[in-house]
């Protein structure tokens, strides 16, 4: 089956963003597919760089860099959210986290209509 | 058809962080290709609603003006859940045209009738 | 003598905390959201309204929420309103 | 069908909302601090037990929380088994 | 005595963001400067007093062992909203030594005996 | 008189950004002093370069740095909360608005001594 996941919340903020990134490990090792992972909202600070986790804390960042690895998945982080939360600056993508990609939400209505399942994860 | 499968569900307040803003924003993506969804206003997100009054000059947009745009994108209906127009103190509001009351029973069949729920 | 700045939902359990906490004396300003308990009406307002304490609400919210018409037991205050209460007050308890 | 996903406080009016929204055949996934539902002698947990749905609460937060003894009516369940709930049912809802 | 003024309210939940943790990092630092602020868990913020397995490997770490570390930091009392406890279903809960219940008259107390509250 | 303002939310995330900045607005016009703002938690975000703000609406940030010049105020922000979310890097500070400047917990302490009126901003 192929997963769409929505993610609005950002890596320090409630527990949707972990959940999130647990999930789609979940999706790949189950040997399904993840059509997408969008992130919006306050979401896209998942691919901000120069955060540095707190001490004895998950790095849910890098741990999303390797959802884009394993899973051929794409990572795309809306451009107008970006732009307003200061990823990127709607002209460069020079701060994005390699492995993540900007994206509209255009790309958010096709990859809803290639899945077979879609999930919101916010908090 | 797929379009009406999709329902964006906005239960965050407005005008306190971009939440809200996002997912109108999101919906009317989904109208712009062809595939307007179901539109949800429930909790909090209800206090969208209310309109200003007319020589309102407040530096926040109205997100009731980007509701009131819905039609323009073949999105006919607005759904509001009727409990959560009660519990916010506006029981009595005159909704716009487009728009109409939700009980539970008919929440319970959007929901059952959506294959993808986008929750704002 | 404590300002109550309130801003989350009315229907939280932070309200039923924050009127647990009231004392003759304190004000309650509702901001954000918590504003439409200004609109006449609201089911929840004589909770707070009959609780030992005077209720404000911020003007800059109303307007941004549409509460066009208020409760005439709450009264609007702008920027320089609230500094007036914060200096009447001994100290600020901020309840989201 | 339908799985939803409970994230909030398990006293804010949310979970109302979801408890009004459920049909049989519904699952619902407790998750973060709402996985204290599931502590056993929760005031709250008979309005969602009783409910037409099942009820599971993920195991990553139950320990996250210190939730060590559940209710023997909800279930434990990791991600492998949120991805079988989101296999099985046809759609899902986020409560947060 | 200045340090007795300070209150510090921690109503955020644990593990769902950092706002409780600032919360203590907040309380700990007027502990370092001398000035042990008084400190309260009410709301949602008693859910980081429930103890983890003793084998619990989680990789986030526990706030209750911050918690156990405030009466070494001259934070004598830890107060807790005893409302809060029952709503969270923690109301037979044990609690930790230096900690206490706090009911409505106890807790307008600390509130009223605070000159600054810092509300987390 | 003498306040100091405890700022725990970000400028794109609820009220209290806002509500904070217009209430520093109006202690310098009302002729009384700000000893201190001090940014914690997700609030220091509002000391993060490069954000846009949204078509018509308000940019929070620059009206921040307008308090810094007009108040003569503080706007400290939290060293340990800057890390985590990518507004400095604990090294270096190149990606802090003008008029902020990185601080720690103990000027909070102290700034709350040295104060009359001690107010949280949050949501």
């Amino acid at each position: 089956m192929r997963f769409t996941l929505l993610v609005l919340s950002a890596p320090d903020f409630g527990c949707a963003n972990r959940h999130a990134l647990r999930f789609a490990r979940a999706v790949i090792d189950g040997g399904h597919e993840l059509a997408c992972v969008f992130f919006q909202d306050r979401g896209v600070l998942t691919a901000l760089k120069d955060c540095e986790s707190a001490q004895a804390e998950e790095d849910l960042r890098s741990a999303w860099q390797g959802i884009a690895r394993d899973g051929d998945a794409d990572l795309a982080v809306c451009s107008a959210s970006a732009a307003r939360f200061g990823v990127a600056d709607g002209r460069r993508a020079d701060n994005i986290l390699d492995g993540f990609a900007l994206s509209g939400l255009g790309d958010l209505v096709m990859a809803r209509g290639d899945s077979d399942r879609f999930l919101t994860f916010a908090d | 058809m797929p379009s009406q499968e999709t329902l964006v569900r906005i239960a965050a307040a407005p005008y306190a962080g971009t939440r809200a803003r996002a997912g109108l924003d999101a919906a009317l993506a989904f109208a712009a290709f062809g595939q307007p969804p179901a539109v949800l206003l429930s909790g909090p997100g209800v206090l969208a609603l209310p309109p200003r009054q007319a020589n309102s000059s407040h530096g926040t947009p109205s997100l009731r003006k980007v509701l009131d745009s819905l039609p323009l994108y073949d999105i006919d209906t607005l759904w509001v859940c009727a409990a959560s127009l009660e519990r916010h103190g506006l029981a009595d509001l005159e909704l716009p045209a487009y728009a109409a009351r939700a009980d539970s029973a008919l929440l319970r069949r959007l929901l059952s009738e959506a294959s993808a729920v986008l929750s704002f | 003598m404590r300002l109550h700045c309130y801003s989350a939902d009315i229907n939280a359990t932070a309200f039923d905390d924050l009127r647990a906490s009231l004392e003759a004396g304190d004000c309650v300003l509702l901001t954000g959201p918590a504003v439409a308990l200004a609109r006449p009406g609201h089911p929840r307002s004589d909770a707070l309204v009959d609780a030992p304490a005077t209720v404000f609400a911020l003007s800059e919210d109303l307007e941004l929420y549409g509460v066009n018409d208020t409760d005439a037991r709450i009264a609007r205050v702008d920027y320089a309103g609230w500094l007036e209460l914060a200096l009447r007050m001994r100290s600020q308890v901020a309840w989201y």
